[in-house]
């Protein structure tokens, strides 16, 4: 079962001279503690299913210390300092949410600690030090692509958006959406903002659905999503709805999946792939939960911190830097290697929702 | 002597009811003056008026000279109006010299500066009004209660610690609420005797409302009877003793 | 201005504010006889909410068994939160009350957390009437039903409280609850009736809410709540007409300003709008500012 | 009476010797490695709570008037401490410009505090709470729009000037400052206009004057502890100084005591720690939180409790009266 | 019908009550008096359930109250007119009079009561719409009477019923008192006109700091040095 905190030896949390220790932070109570959790599960299976096959790292095991953060700052630092001084941890995977992440990466500063945020795409995260890493595209490259495409590929000319003006992620998407929609020349027509908590959005959904727009781009997670969506069909909006990779798991929650219809998002996988659904099975048997994206990155990023500590022969912080800066990785989402700033270059995915199901986008 | 209190054509209405009309008062130094009249008459809407807490409809207020209308209670208060009231009104969960300091608050002046950085000023002053509370508490006997906290005393007291913080603001002018309610006759009598006391001590004039007429007429030299909010007499106790109308209205055979 | 588009907006803020009327209801309810605010209000609205969820989706009772279960189950968890955490505090300053709510709010979010996940649920369709058209507009079922039940309780529970004998019992122990011993008036059973009340209509604004917007999580009541208890004092924090008229003109005053101003600022102007509001009437809109008589 | 004076100047010297003992006994034990990183980022936070909670006491425990916007200071505070060390004062030593910022972010907060106390002259009690809470939301609404400190993505990058000492010593200031206020006439009227507002204005009281100076006050300390979480942090987002963070600090004021220092300085220590402590039961901690503050409410007002805490009391004064 | 065993109640560490006993008879009407702090009060409220004594025992009609309710007791017949009045401030006249009438049923007898209030106090029937906290002191004292008076009460509780009232109005409310003991109610007063109070009092019990210290008829009472000397001012 998924029961948070208590994950794979996580108890003592004392120095573990046999162990190489992976420390993790993220939200594990609070609103935002589903994508906490989903990126501890990820991170969780890795390291058991490393240790279970009985793999060594250095000649040792490896051991899961995940701390809460509640999505606030000052205690993602609390737990970052108590991984790296108490816990000795070799590095940490995490945190979840920008703003913690970007937290923890000024904290690092003058340690130097390898972080690798599978999640946390604010640019500026990796911008605190060359010590710090994500897994995830930032939201300028996949707000950038999502413009482009659907400019290009949807063939849409008008746009409206509707984001979160609380929510660090949703705005990000929606400034740089904005840029590369206009860029290409198409017309973002209406903006609308709404309060993080918000679940009416009719008045704003009412102003959009009079601009008459070809696409809503809906750049959130997709509690807000299967609410923003279902109230734009009952207005009698037509336009196509399109977002980020907030959007993957929509389906889990929705009541009223027609309404999803058409819709096409940015996504870190294809839904297709034999290898995707074999790891969402096994995730679901071990944890009781649909696998999201969360879940993805966080047993990616995961693993491939470990080949990075394998690849630097050391537990040294530049050892193992200077490793990352050169992986190439190969993981359930593909392949990755990281820029010089510490993003990854990898490929993203156009989904869409179709007969209720997440479908490769197909022209 | 001269006039401390004048009130002209004084007025106040609540919605429909003119709770007072058409008062008149002249207060000199040093009086021990009394209001009285039936219940519901206006006696404390009068106070509320001299202290600033209701705004009159019309009239006038000078205290020696000032006009005091539209003045806040403050403002009144450190122009020298002290009150007590008639549902006592005390800091309650402070202690009892601590109620009698705040009253002294405009007594000293140093700064907040002077305050926090704690110069002689600070310590000169503080001394002066512990000093001075002390005495206060020792007029009404209430020095051994000092630091205890005020809503523990018994009523009698409290009624007795609510004069001496009024007396601490150093008032030209003290208005005492019907200052013997809830006392015994004995306790009357010393009170009468502590207002007496007081009056010559701080050379003040007081204007008070009772209705224990051994009191009223034992200690004040001048008297006005108020009725449905309007003057219904005024005089010398003896005067207003014998007065008919006050008798039918107020006093009873 | 697009006249038709006025009228849709002002419908729209219409809609939301309902559900504000409903929960401010409950919060002044509360408030205008304990004197508490009631912080845990919110989560009430939550469990509510999951009741329904548990009752149909996970147990598959009929939906119209599923709201009286949900009512019942919020009344008696208010009589014990009340009973368990506010009553031995009666005679404390009412801070620490407050704390006491906050500290039950999270409580209770945290329980739910524990228990559900966070992850959001949806919840079944319960309402199934058809919408209102009126010409060209047209009112989902969800909408209008909220308006009216807003309004009908209202003065249900005006009447209540102002006629009955429980109500004036009511009223007796909000001011002065020794005195109100002395007239015979159970103060226990009084109170847990005002509480046993309050979590009712909280049971109430949460299923209805949860119809209109049909993703429930623990974390659900907290922005509502607060929302709700802002228009309790907007229209006079203790005043039954006060708590729905503060809610309409808090969700319509929403809606006008994303529709006009800035869908970005809403918050911001919102609330400078009720500071101002407060700021010229003092005790709320529907409340009158009384001077202590001294 | 002389006695008296000389106990007191020992006192002073005593109280004196001891803040800077605490201080070195803690910078000897950072050295030595023996408070790490991670004790003295708590030590740092503690510090910024207290100085929060302390403040808030000024205004919810002596003034008597419910805020629940005491984050908005703060976010004010933080803000533009932050803005003044990354961009007006950019060119300046941190030794100059952290202690100007933090000045500035304290003056702003309390220009807050003056345009926030000035309406709500009028209001009282839970109407007061209402437009303490709406302004604090405004002031975040208001910076979650402003891009040129970050929006929702918050500011970062902010020079990391925070450090123990600052904190430690900024804490003790804030805490001498008001307990000298407190301690003096200003205070006592503070006070007074908690205890009867009619009353206080009859003892020639100018209550308006005091309930803003108490605001401003309580508004210039809450801006300086923004600016040093600003500065301790190096990122700072409009979410971290939600309604919620108002609401912490106002437990830690109501914990300690209402206008009781010395509990509010206690009650931010042990709020501070408890949720460190309870990091080993990670999913637990916010109900144990609030079952903490429950009991803890519960146990101060319950007479029962009252009494078994008087009888210890007693016992101890025996003890010491037999030795 | 009332008895009061070794009472003994604190506040905190205070003991201000302590082992004080008496008892009033059906149809008397037994007076208290003491000084400022004496307990009277204190004396009242443990009667009447507001306050639970730390010892003794408090008999109603032979029943054993100590640990009953206030609102019980209320119901059994007993009713106050509690110090510093404490009228509903928020409620009008009326309502404040109709609370009064809070566990009686009769709708008919309530109405005839209210008129009876009405014509001894025909200042409440004046102000019947206005708030209560608007009121004079005075005006007040006279609705915490007329509130009390329509509980229809087997015995009542006086604490200071003339605190604040004009001298016709004191006299009204001892005929009152008179009156509505002759009509079969019992009476504990407690009062600082000590000499009103001993003239209407059968008994009367004198309290000093917490303890009784001196009893008799009324005017045995009132023609004693020590209590002229004490409470009656001579
Ligand atoms: N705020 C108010 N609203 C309405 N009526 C009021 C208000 N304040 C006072 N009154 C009325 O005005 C009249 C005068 O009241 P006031 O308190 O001055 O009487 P008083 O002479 O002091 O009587 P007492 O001797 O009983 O204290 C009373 O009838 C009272 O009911
Ligand atoms: N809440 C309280 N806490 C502590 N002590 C109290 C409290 N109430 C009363 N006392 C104390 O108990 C004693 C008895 O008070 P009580 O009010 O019964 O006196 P009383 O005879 O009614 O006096 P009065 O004539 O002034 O009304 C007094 O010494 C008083 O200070
Ligand atoms: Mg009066
Ligand atoms: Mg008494």
């Amino acid at each position: 079962s998924s029961e948070p905190g208590q994950t794979a030896g996580n108890a003592g949390g004392g120095t573990d001279t046999d162990a190489i220790i992976i420390g993790a932070i993220g939200p594990y109570e609070g609103d935002t503690s589903v994508y906490g959790i989903a990126v501890k599960n990820g991170i969780d299976l890795a390291i058991t299913e490393f240790n279970e096959a009985g793999n060594s790292l250095l000649g040792k095991t490896v051991k899961l210390v995940a701390y809460d953060s509640k999505g606030d700052n000052t205690e993602a630092t609390n737990a970052y300092n108590k991984l790296v001084d108490s816990d000795k941890a070799t590095a940490i995977v995490g945190a979840v949410l920008s703003g913690e992440s970007t937290a923890i990466g000024t904290a690092s500063q003058g340690v130097g600690t390898p972080i690798l945020s599978p999640s946390a795409t604010a640019l500026a995260f990796t911008e605190t030090g060359p010590n710090v890493f994500r897994g995830c595209f930032t939201d300028p490259y996949q707000a950038k692509m999502m413009g482009e495409f659907a400019f290009d590929t949807l063939g849409a000319k008008t746009a409206a958006v509707i984001y979160d003006t609380g929510a660090d992620y949703s705005e990000g998407l929606m400034e740089n959406f904005k840029t590369a929609f206009e860029g290409k020349g198409g017309q973002v027509v209406d903006v609308e903002g709404y309060s993080t908590g918000d679940t009416d959005f009719n008045t704003q959904l009412t102003k959009i659905k009079e601009s008459n727009v070809d696409v809503l781009y809906i750049p959130n997670y997709y509690k807000d999503i299967a609410l923003i969506t279902k109230q734009a069909r009952a207005l009698g909006i037509e336009a196509q709805f399109i977002g980020g990779d907030g959007w993957d798991g929509v389906l889990s929650v929705s009541d009223d999946p027609t309404v999803l219809e058409g819709s096409v998002f940015v996504n870190h996988y294809s839904p297709d792939d034999p290898e995707i659904i074999a790891w969402a099975e096994a995730y679901k048997a071990k944890y009781g939960v649909d696998a999201t994206a969360f879940a993805y990155l966080g047993y990616d990023c995961a693993k491939l911190m470990l080949q990075a500590i394998e690849e630097a022969g050391s537990t040294d912080p530049q050892a193992i830097v200077d490793a990352l800066n050169n992986i190439s990785f190969d993981g359930v989402l593909g392949h990755l290697e990281f820029d010089d700033n510490g993003d990854p270059i990898k490929d993203l995915a156009f989904i869409t929702i179709k007969d209720g199901k997440y479908t490769s986008y197909q022209k | 002597m001269s006039t401390v209190l004048e009130v002209k054509d004084l007025g106040i209405n609540f919605g429909g009811l003119r709770a007072v009309d058409d008062f008149n008062l002249e207060i000199e130094e040093n009086q021990l003056y009394g209001l009285i009249g039936p219940n519901g008459a206006g006696k404390t809407t009068i106070f509320n008026l001299l202290t600033g807490v209701y705004v009159p409809t019309d009239g006038v207020i000078k205290l020696n000279g000032v006009k005091l209308n539209r003045k806040v209670p403050s403002a009144i208060a450190k122009l020298g109006i002290a009150r007590t009231f008639q549902n006592i009104r005390l800091f309650s969960d402070l202690s009892v010299i601590e109620n009698v300091k705040i009253g002294m608050h405009n007594q000293v002046r140093y700064s907040l500066f002077q305050g926090i950085l704690r110069t002689p000023a600070f310590h000169h002053d503080e001394d002066f009004i512990e000093k001075e509370s002390m005495k206060l508490l020792e007029v009404f006997k209430l020095h051994s209660y000092a630091h205890i906290k005020a809503s523990n005393l018994p009523y009698g007291k409290q009624r007795e610690l609510e004069i001496a913080r009024a007396l601490a603001t150093n008032p030209k002018l003290l208005l005492l609420d019907e200052p013997a309610a809830g006392m015994n006759p004995q306790e009357t009598k010393e009170l009468m005797e502590t207002i007496k006391h007081v009056r010559d001590q701080f050379k003040i004039s007081i204007l008070l409302i009772e209705h224990d007429m051994k009191l009223v007429m034992g200690i004040c030299e001048k008297i006005t009877v108020l009725n449905y909010g309007t003057v219904l007499a005024s005089g010398t106790p003896s005067e207003i003793q014998n007065n008919k109308q006050v008798i039918k209205a107020y006093l009873g055979e | 201005m697009n006249i038709s588009q006025f009228f849709l907006q002002l419908i729209n803020g219409l809609n939301i504010g309902s559900i504000y009327a409903l929960v401010a209801l409950g919060y002044t309810m509360v408030y205008g006889i304990a004197k508490l605010i009631n912080f845990a209000h919110g989560e009430i609205i939550m469990v509510g909410s999951y009741t329904v969820f548990v009752c149909t989706t996970l147990m598959g009772m009929p939906i119209w068994l599923s709201i009286p279960v949900s009512i019942i189950v919020c009344a008696g968890l208010g009589i014990c939160i009340e009973k368990v955490a506010y009553k031995p505090l009666r005679n404390a300053s009412r801070i620490y009350l407050l704390i006491t709510a906050i500290g039950i709010s999270f409580f209770l979010q945290s329980l739910f957390q524990l228990i559900f996940t966070s992850n959001p649920k949806s919840f079944p369709t319960i309402i199934q009437l058809p919408p209102l058209t009126l010409g060209s507009f047209s009112i989902s079922a969800n909408y209008y039903l909220t308006f009216v039940v807003s309004v009908i309780l209202m003065i249900v529970l005006d009447r209540f409280v102002k006629l009955t004998k429980t109500g004036r019992a009511m009223r007796a122990v909000s001011e002065d609850q020794g005195a109100a011993q002395l007239m015979g008036i159970n103060i226990n059973k009084t109170i847990s009736i005002t509480f046993a009340i309050g979590s009712a209509l909280a049971a109430v604004a949460g299923i209805l809410y949860s119809s209109s917007y049909p993703l429930i999580n623990p974390f659900m009541g907290s922005t509502l709540g607060i929302k709700a208890f802002i228009a309790a004092v907007v229209g006079g924090i203790g005043i039954i007409p006060g708590a729905v008229l503060g809610g309409f003109i808090l969700g319509i005053i929403e809606s006008l300003t994303k529709a006009y101003i800035s869908s970005q600022m809403t918050d911001a102007i919102v609330f400078l709008v009720l500071i101002v509001v407060l700021v010229f009437k003092p005790a709320g809109l529907l409340g009158k500012n009384r001077k202590e008589k001294v | 009476m002389k006695k008296l004076k000389e106990n007191k100047k020992l006192l002073i010297l005593a109280t004196l010797l001891g803040i800077i003992g605490v201080f070195a006994i803690i910078t000897v034990l950072t050295q030595q490695g023996i408070i790490n990183r991670y004790y003295s980022g708590i030590l740092l936070s503690t510090c910024i709570n207290i100085i929060l909670v302390v403040s808030l006491n000024l205004t919810t425990g002596f003034l008597g008037q419910l805020t629940l916007g005491h984050a908005g200071f703060m976010a004010v505070g933080a803000y533009a401490s932050a803005y003044c060390t990354k961009v007006v004062f950019a060119s300046l030593p941190a030794i100059v410009s952290f202690p100007l910022a933090l000045l500035v972010g304290g003056l702003l907060a309390l220009v807050f505090g003056v345009i926030i106390g000035v309406p709500t002259l009028r209001l009282r009690g839970d109407y007061l709470a209402i437009i303490t809470l709406a302004f604090g939301e405004v002031i975040r609404t208001i910076l979650l729009n402003l891009s040129f400190v970050g929006g929702a993505k918050g500011y970062s990058g902010i020079p990391r000037y925070s450090n123990f000492m600052w904190a430690y010593f900024l804490a003790v200031a804030t805490v001498i400052i008001i307990v000298m206020l407190i301690k003096s006439r200003h205070g006592r009227a503070i006070i007074s206009v908690r205890e009867d507002e009619i009353a206080a204005e009859a003892s020639g009281i100018n209550t308006s004057y005091y309930k803003i100076l108490a605001f401003i006050f309580a508004a210039f300390f809450a801006g300086v502890a923004g600016g040093l979480y600003a500065h301790y942090m190096g990122i700072i987002e409009p979410k971290a100084f939600t309604f919620n963070k108002s609401i912490e600090i106002l437990v830690m004021v109501v914990l300690g005591g209402m206008g009781n220092i010395k509990g509010a300085i206690v009650s931010a220590i042990v709020l501070t720690i408890l949720p460190e402590l309870l990091r080993s039961v990670s999913s637990y901690r916010t109900m144990i939180y609030a079952l903490v503050l429950i009991i803890m409410m519960l146990a101060k007002n319950s007479p029962a409790f009252k009494e078994i805490i008087r009888k210890i009391k007693n016992k101890i004064i025996k003890k010491e009266a037999q030795e | 019908m009332l008895k009061i065993e070794n009472l003994n109640v604190r506040y905190g560490v205070i003991e201000a009550i302590k082992d004080v006993s008496f008892e009033i008879k059906q149809g008397e009407i037994v007076a208290l008096i003491g000084a400022n702090g004496a307990g009277k009060t204190t004396i009242l409220h443990a009667i009447s359930g507001l306050l639970k004594p730390a010892g003794g025992k408090i008999l109603l009609e032979d029943k054993d109250i100590t640990k009953t309710g206030a609102d019980k007791i209320v119901m059994m017949g007993l009713a106050q007119v509690p110090e510093r009045r404490r009228v509903f401030a928020e409620q009008t006249v009326e309502e404040n009079l109709e609370l009064g009438a809070f566990t009686r049923k009769d709708k008919e007898g309530i109405a005839k009561d209210l008129e009876m209030i009405y014509t001894r106090f025909p200042r409440l029937k004046e102000r019947r719409k206005q708030l209560a906290g608007t009121l004079s002191g005075g005006e007040q004292q006279m609705l915490a009477m007329g509130r009390a008076l329509m509980a229809k009460p087997k015995i009542l509780l006086l604490d200071e019923p003339s605190m604040g009232l004009a001298p016709l109005l004191v006299k009204e409310i001892f005929s009152i008192i008179e009156d509505i003991n002759n009509q079969g109610t019992t009476v504990l007063l407690v009062e600082q006109n000590a000499k009103m109070a001993l003239g209407i009092a059968d008994r009367a019990y004198v309290l000093e700091t917490g303890e009784i210290v001196l009893t008799g008829t009324g005017e045995e009472l009132a023609s004693s040095d020590a209590i002229k000397k004490a409470y009656l001012g001579g």
